[in-house]
């Protein structure tokens, strides 16, 4: 499932964002931000609600045009992308408020997330030659792999739709590593799950990071966060007001007003 | 205040909820805990009216809400802070917490749906820099707040409420738990499910442990934080097997 | 093959299909016309049947739908095993069953106004209505009486307006008569004051309006609400007392062609038709309690000619074909029918006689 | 249904067809199901792009039309062979439907409803109004029987066994494509057109090419339709039977490859049924349509499943 | 100059009836979320229900109107309460379809009990026709623009200022929502239906006496309000009226400068490239969806 073939530098980005702006009307949803994502690396993205996350998850996957700025990813500008095309390139992403495809199963979910990594079009499936067949029995099977990935192998012929809400998250990181991507963002998979889910999936974020894939990380669940980023942004209407390793992002004051409150300090419970 | 006996719930032939009782006292907090799909919301929908097909009994105050709809209930003096919100997005800010008062609109307490408001708005001052935004352009935490606030507005006497810290800050998931506390002081009743086991037996009364539909333990919140079982599969990091379980 | 067959045919009934558009928007045809078959039929029975042998009416309802039409027409042929069958009230029905009844060799009898039907000659295929070519005539014919020699014509946008349009520009010359400007309207307009002001820039000398209720009764309110000062024309698609009804006032001095039928009472009394008339109009409206339309007339028209062919044939279908090509004389509601191999509608423009609304009343144009 | 009993599944399909063919000589009865033949292929061909990639048309008589009046025009007017007509037909509507669905599918819901039915007026309008290539309203006369090389249709018999093998031919592929990335792309734009895009699938391109692919059966429906009376007029391509196609995939039931033949089967048969009634045929055939979509929301095929639900529902409780 | 402004007038009457025929559609839309196709039906029962109780029956012109508008708005609570609520997973496709079986029921049933011919009445008023620079405009006609004026704007006031106005819009934004607030769902639906229809009653009391009524009026009626409901923007009250308007208007231009026989086609042309530019229709808002 790896989706890099080159060697890790390490200190190479992978995505780097450059003065981004956007408004909704009056509101200044990003307010020229910038930082930039170390390759196979969790950087941990938080603030007040309303900061602006979701909506610079939306720049990135180009549901949203920012008003100003610059993204590049791998260092090639993904500007003039469409979503679609940038899920090719290999930046994936799950949602806030779960967007499954609820009529069909968890496999299916799966599979629709392959669609990049797979060719068959209208005509070759009406043909359904041998290559087909054989694309289609391997998608299936990386299909059955990624549902074991996070453990909903035995669902897998579940409408993804009665699916108990944690598990549709577990599902749609798992579509989205359908994709392959070099970049993964989750927008706060640990919400709706318990305690003890939440660490399980921890442990697998940090797999995924283990296969050489950059993780961004939306994520109000402190525990969680704080525990496995290697780097946190800190969002606040729309403006970036820190920037730094876990600890002392921890412990910036204005971080403490903005966000985290006094009694922060979740890591050790 | 709410008693429920043998409630079995189901969607078409699944049985969610399977053989549950538990009860309710005036003034208390009361917590649901569970893993994912253990049958909180299911039991959430089924005492406020949205779920109709359950067998057993519940009663509010001591009367049956067998074959009552949502509207009744909320008459009734029960409101839900649903699971996913529920808001009503090409409408404002303003305009979802009057409708959340529709029923004490229609009991002609315009007086006392204007405090209300006034109340809300204190209690989550985004709202009021955001009133006249179409809620469906709020952030998610925005929405979480909104929803709350408008369930507050029916001036319910028991409030549900479907995991209200689902996506919020920890500073305002602090807010909502005090908040939570404070409603209790003036009078509310409540029943809480949390993911957040931690945070929402803190300020509990009363837990129940709920697996795969069924009531599995049940205690004092100060029990159920300290007992092994639960710290093991809700609380702590030593998460196990759990899908075996689930 | 049954030799008892033979026998017994004395007592089986002749059946005869009947395809009408009973309801849907054509239904002012399709109503009365499956009601005068019925009529014809009960009247051919009660007075002994067609070699003593009954005949049988099977009706079925296309709404207006070529295709309903076509399963009508094959549920006739092929399940009822009909004898003949008494055609569509609409042209494009027609025109979807004809080469149905073409293969199957069944004599065919149309109710529909479009010459495309009878032209050219199909064997089998032979209609009852007045064409629009003999509409058109007797229009122009007494435009030119008036010395009118420019018009404006107005028609409705389906393939009865359509076929009006296309002979009225056809005959224009014939007559010396200009078209000026042609519009057309959809069946269910409710206001035709644009077509009405965009015709009358041109200034034409009359306004001829090709269409079936309702809409020509809007355009005569129209034209009046313009306060348009020139001769209203319409066609035999509104020669029914409903157009009176519904044009109101309006109404007042609008010219048009129709059968003889609207005005029964009025021809003189050596009329060949007059009989015929007055007998059909009394048992349709004593039958039905309605007053009687202009349209029924094709189908009972049809079902009599029918039966005249059948007389003597034990139900062959080709000498049907056969005596039916050669009737002459046949004195009917529409007029009086003379059948050949080189016309199959059978009527000539004696068919039609102008008439005027006067007072709320048809009155014979001399 | 699954994968491995498909092929069981057809030949059941192509041994029925023949059955039929062989005992039914009748030449109405072979009608009715040259006629339930064609509205499947019509009921299948909205059903790829309105049950499976939830983009609706209200249109979509116009590509059957088109489809009929190409191969009138080129076989009557022009005396081009059927054999290359046909491609001539399906391709045209296929490029039309290029041209227009890549405005069109830029809609959604009912604007997306409001734009088809807007584009079917526009075709019908035409085919009514260029009177001198199209017959005009009267309609067109004097279309050829279908030959296909020294192999003709002229019968009833062999028209149905050439309808009821297209039927089936489309019935497989359709199937292919539903089954396969393509077809489950298809419903994911179904389910939330933004999150497919979202997961990596070029919405726009696929939807333009189920309207594409919807276009050329509806076309293919429409070849067949004139080949079979010969005759075809503007009035048969209107709103009302646009509309009687979507009620044909609703009734049938959506998503769904059978759905189809069950709709346009009801749909075909229900009137010829309703003959008896005469005057009140209207007031049931509307009633039956009501009452099916009360009690059966799902469709005629899912809702005999939902049916059977209940009774173990309420049978397992006990 | 007296053509073009005859072309607006033609324009302006069909327009209003549109109009009236739009607004019935987009207030449905806002409180159910659905598109009731036998609204053009409910639109022919209230003509010909007029028809009936003035020419027939012989009432005065104002109970007629009155009691036309009430029975059609029962018809249509009726029609909700016994083909939509018993619907037990309504998705809008399967509504839809409920209400194309509902048109053909509604317009057997007016076949049934009016027959098939077409039926006329006299104006409201008998006044000659205004007068304008030329050219003339029916007082039928200005009445029907008074109608729709002030429905429009009680309408606007009913869903702006009126709580209840509210609660049918959340009802059709989000009926789940709605219900838990205590929103009594149901009857809000009946509440719709019952406003909707009794606004296509007025639509067709009002016709009436320009156009002549038959069972099968209401087909094309309804397609073309349905049209300007979505030319203005599903939804939106004022959108409807500018919407049903601009149809009427553009019909009429198209017919006095490109051709009558394509009038239909070019309103469809414009109304297919004001979608292409504003995919929600012209005072529509577009969906609030985000991540
Ligand atoms: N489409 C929109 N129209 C108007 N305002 C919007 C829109 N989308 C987002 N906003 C506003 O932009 C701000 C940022 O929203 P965003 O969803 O990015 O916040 P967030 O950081 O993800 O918050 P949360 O943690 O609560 O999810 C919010 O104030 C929101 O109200
Ligand atoms: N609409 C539905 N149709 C069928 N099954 C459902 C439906 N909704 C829920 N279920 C099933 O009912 C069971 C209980 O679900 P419920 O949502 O009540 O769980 P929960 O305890 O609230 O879980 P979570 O913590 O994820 O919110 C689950 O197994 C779920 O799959
Ligand atoms: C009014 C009639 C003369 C019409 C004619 N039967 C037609 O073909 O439509
Ligand atoms: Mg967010
Ligand atoms: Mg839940």
């Amino acid at each position: 499932m790896s989706g890099t073939a080159k060697p890790m530098t390490g200190n190479d980005p992978i995505l780097e964002i450059r003065d981004v702006d956007k408004a909704f009307g009056g509101v200044q949803a990003l307010d020229r931000i910038g930082f930039a994502l170390e390759k196979a690396s969790i950087t941990g993205l938080i603030g007040p609600n309303g900061a602006g996350k979701t909506t610079l998850f939306n720049v990135i996957t180009g549901i949203l045009a920012p008003d100003a700025g610059d993204i590049r990813f791998a260092g090639q500008s993904i500007e003039n992308l469409e979503v679609h095309q940038r899920v090719a390139l290999g930046i994936a992403r799950t949602f806030q408020n779960v967007e499954l495809f609820e009529s069909m199963t968890a496999l299916e979910n799966i599979l629709v997330g392959l669609y990049t990594r797979t060719r068959a079009g209208m005509i070759q499936s009406m043909l359904r030659l041998p290559r087909t067949r054989q694309e289609e029995a391997r998608a299936r099977d990386q299909a059955m792999e990624l549902l074991n990935f996070v453990g909903l192998r035995d669902y897998a012929g579940r409408k993804s739709g009665d699916l108990p809400f944690g598990w549709q998250r577990m599902l749609e990181v798992a579509r989205a590593m359908a994709a392959q991507p070099r970049l993964l963002l989750l927008d706060e998979p640990a919400a709706g799950l318990n305690m003890s889910e939440t660490g399980h999936l921890g442990e697998l974020i940090k797999e995924i990071r283990s296969q050489g894939i950059t993780i961004l990380l939306v994520e109000h669940d402190m525990s969680l966060t704080m525990s496995i980023s290697d780097l946190i942004v800190v969002l606040d209407q729309g403006r970036k007001i820190a920037e730094g390793p876990p600890r002392a992002v921890q412990e910036d004051e204005a971080v403490m007003a903005a966000y985290l409150g006094k009694k922060a300090n979740p890591t050790n419970d | 205040m709410l008693r429920i006996r043998n409630l079995k719930c189901f969607y078409s032939r699944i049985m969610a909820v399977k053989g549950v009782s538990l009860s309710v006292n005036p003034g208390e907090i009361i917590c649901l805990i569970g893993a994912n799909g253990a049958g909180k919301t299911t039991l959430l929908s089924a005492v406020c009216g949205l779920l109709a097909d359950w067998s057993g009994q519940i009663d509010f105050e001591k009367k049956s809400i067998k074959g009552l709809e949502p509207p009744a209930i909320v008459r009734a003096g029960i409101s839900l802070v649903p699971e996913g919100r529920q808001i009503f997005a090409p409408l404002s800010v303003f305009d979802n917490l009057r409708l959340g008062a529709y029923t004490m609109y229609k009991k002609k307490a315009h007086a006392a749906v204007q405090q209300d408001l006034e109340s809300v708005m204190e209690l989550f001052p985004i709202l009021r820099q955001r009133q006249r935004q179409p809620a469906g352009t709020l952030s998610g935490g925005e929405q979480q707040m909104l929803a709350i606030a408008r369930a507050l507005m029916a001036r319910p006497r028991l409030l549900l409420l479907d995991e209200p810290s689902m996506g919020l800050a920890p500073m305002v998931v602090e807010k909502i738990l005090e908040v939570i506390s404070l409603l209790r002081s003036r009078g509310l009743t409540i029943v809480l499910v949390e993911q957040n086991a931690l945070a929402a037996l803190e300020v509990s009364d009363r837990g129940y442990v709920f697996e795969t539909g069924a009531v599995v333990l049940q205690g004092e919140a100060g029990e159920l934080l300290a007992d092994k079982d639960v710290k093991r599969a809700y609380l702590g990091k030593d998460y196990g097997d759990f899908y075996d379980a689930g | 093959a049954n030799p008892a067959a033979g026998a017994d045919s004395g007592k089986n009934p002749m059946k005869i299909g009947g395809i009408f558009s009973v309801t849907g928007p054509a239904s002012f045809l399709g109503d009365p016309e499956k009601k005068s078959m019925e009529l014809a039929i009960e009247e051919i029975n009660a007075a002994g049947g067609v070699d003593g042998r009954m005949l049988e009416a099977v009706i079925y309802d296309t709404e207006g739908d070529p295709s309903k039409a076509v399963m009508a027409a094959g549920k006739l042929i092929n399940k009822d095993q009909v004898t003949a069958i008494v055609g569509p009230s609409r042209t494009p029905t027609t025109l979807a069953v004809v080469p149905m009844v073409e293969r199957a060799g069944l004599p065919f009898v149309s109710c529909a106004a479009g010459n495309k039907i009878v032209e050219p000659i199909k064997p089998w295929v032979f209609k009852t209505a007045q064409s629009d070519i003999q509409a058109v005539a007797s229009i122009y014919a007494h435009l030119e009486k008036q010395g009118i020699d420019r018009i404006g014509t107005l028609t409705v946008a389906n393939s009865f307006g359509e076929s009006g349009r296309e002979q009225l520009i056809e005959q224009a010359g014939d007559f010396g008569i200009t078209v000026v400007r042609s519009e057309s309207f959809g069946a269910g307009d409710t206001d035709m004051t644009s077509q009405l002001t965009k015709i009358r820039q041109e200034k034409p000398g009359a306004i001829i309006c090709w269409g079936t209720n309702p809409g020509p009764a809007v355009v005569a309110k129209n034209v009046e609400q313009l306060g348009l000062d020139i001769p209203l024309y319409q066609s035999h698609g509104v020669a029914s007392p409903k157009f009176i009804e519904l044009a109101g006032d309006s109404a007042e001095g609008i010219l048009l062609p129709t059968g003889k039928i609207l005005v029964a009472d009025l021809l003189p009394d050596d009329d060949p038709q007059k009989q015929v008339l007055t007998d059909y109009i009394d048992a349709y409206e004593n039958k039905y309690d309605e007053t009687v339309s202009g349209f029924g007339g094709y189908a009972y028209d049809a079902v009599y000619l029918l039966a005249r062919a059948m007389a003597g044939t034990g139900g062959d279908k080709a000498k049907i074909r056969e005596n039916l090509e050669n009737i002459r004389e046949h004195v009917g509601i529409s007029g009086v029918f003379s059948f050949s191999q080189t016309d199959h509608n059978g009527l000539d423009p004696s068919a039609f006689v102008m008439v005027r609304i006067t007072d709320g009343k048809w009155q014979l144009v001399k | 249904m699954d994968d491995k009993y498909l092929p069981a599944i057809y030949t059941a399909f192509a041994l029925g067809i023949a059955f039929l063919g062989w005992r039914i000589d009748n030449a109405y009865y072979l009608q009715l199901l040259i006629f339930i033949g064609l509205n499947t292929l019509l009921a299948l061909s909205l059903n790829m792009l309105m049950g499976y990639a939830g983009q609706i048309s209200l249109g979509h008589a116009a590509f059957y039309g088109i489809g009929a009046y190409v191969t009138a025009i080129l076989t009557t007017t022009y005396q081009v062979p059927p054999l290359l007509a046909l491609p001539a037909a399906v391709g045209a509507a296929m490029v039309i439907a290029w041209i227009v669905g890549m405005p069109t599918l830029r809609l959604s819901g009912y604007y997306l409803g409001m734009g088809t039915l807007g584009f079917g007026m526009i075709v019908h309008i035409v085919l009514r109004e260029w009177g001198s290539l199209t017959g005009g309203a009267s309609g067109f006369v004097g279309i050829p029987p279908l030959k296909i090389g020294p192999v003709s249709f002229a019968s009833s018999k062999s028209y149905f066994f050439l309808v009821w093998a297209v039927v089936l031919a489309m019935i497989i592929l359709c199937r292919r494509i539903i089954d396969s990335r393509v077809g489950r792309a298809l419903c994911a734009i179904h389910d939330g057109e933004k999150a497919a895009a979202a997961v990596g699938v070029n919405t726009r391109r696929l939807k333009l090419q189920v309207f594409v692919l919807s276009a050329g059966i509806a076309a293919l429906a429409g070849f067949l339709y004139a080949h079979l009376i010969f005759f075809i007029s503007p009035g048969s391509f209107g709103f009302m039977a646009s509309i009687k196609i979507v009620t044909m995939v609703v009734i049938g039931g959506m998503a769904s490859i059978w759905g189809a033949l069950f709709g346009a089967s009801l749909l075909t048969l229900l009137p010829e049924w309703l003959h008896a009634f005469s005057e009140f045929e209207m007031v049931i055939y509307g009633l039956i349509l009501m009452v099916v979509m009360i009690f059966m929301p799902r469709g005629l095929t899912r809702g005999l499943v939902d049916i059977y639900e209940r009774y173990r529902k309420t049978h397992d409780r006990q | 100059m007296q053509e073009l402004l005859q072309y607006l007038f033609s324009g302006m009457t069909n327009g209003a009836v549109y109009a009236v025929i739009a607004l019935g559609f987009s207030m449905l839309y806002s409180s159910t979320d659905l598109i009731n196709f036998a609204h053009g039906e409910f639109v022919m029962l209230g003509a010909l229900c007029m028809v009936s109780l003035t020419a027939g029956a012989g009432l005065a012109l104002v109970p007629a109107f009155f009691v036309t508008v009430a029975a059609v708005a029962a018809a249509g609570m009726l029609f909700e309460r016994l083909a939509i609520r018993p619907v037990r997973h309504p998705e809008p496709i399967v509504l839809i379809i409920i209400t194309v079986g509902a048109s053909i029921f509604l317009r057997g049933t007016g076949m049934l009990i009016w027959g098939k011919d077409a039926h006329s009445m006299p104006p409201f008023l008998d006044i000659a026709p205004i007068d304008i620079a030329g050219a003339r405009l029916l007082a039928q006609s200005v009445w029907i623009l008074v109608i729709v004026t002030a429905l429009a704007a009680g309408l606007h006031l009913f869903y702006k200022k009126t709580l209840t106005g509210k609660a049918m819009t959340a009802c059709a934004v989000n009926k789940k929502g709605a219900w838990i607030v205590g929103i009594p769902f149901k009857w809000m639906v009946l509440l719709a239906f019952g406003l909707s229809t009794g606004l296509g009653a007025v639509a067709g009391a009002s016709i009436a006496p320009i156009t002549m009524s038959s069972y099968d009026m209401g087909t094309i009626l309804g397609l073309k309000g349905f049209c300007g409901a979505m030319l203005g923007g599903l939804g939106s009250l004022w959108g409807a009226i500018l919407g049903g308007f601009l149809l009427g208007i553009l019909e009429a231009m198209g017919v006095g400068f490109v051709s009558s026989g394509f009038k239909d086609a070019t309103a469809f042309l414009l109304l297919l490239l004001v979608l292409y530019v504003r995919p929600q229709g012209i005072l529509g808002t577009a969906e609030i969806k985000r991540f």
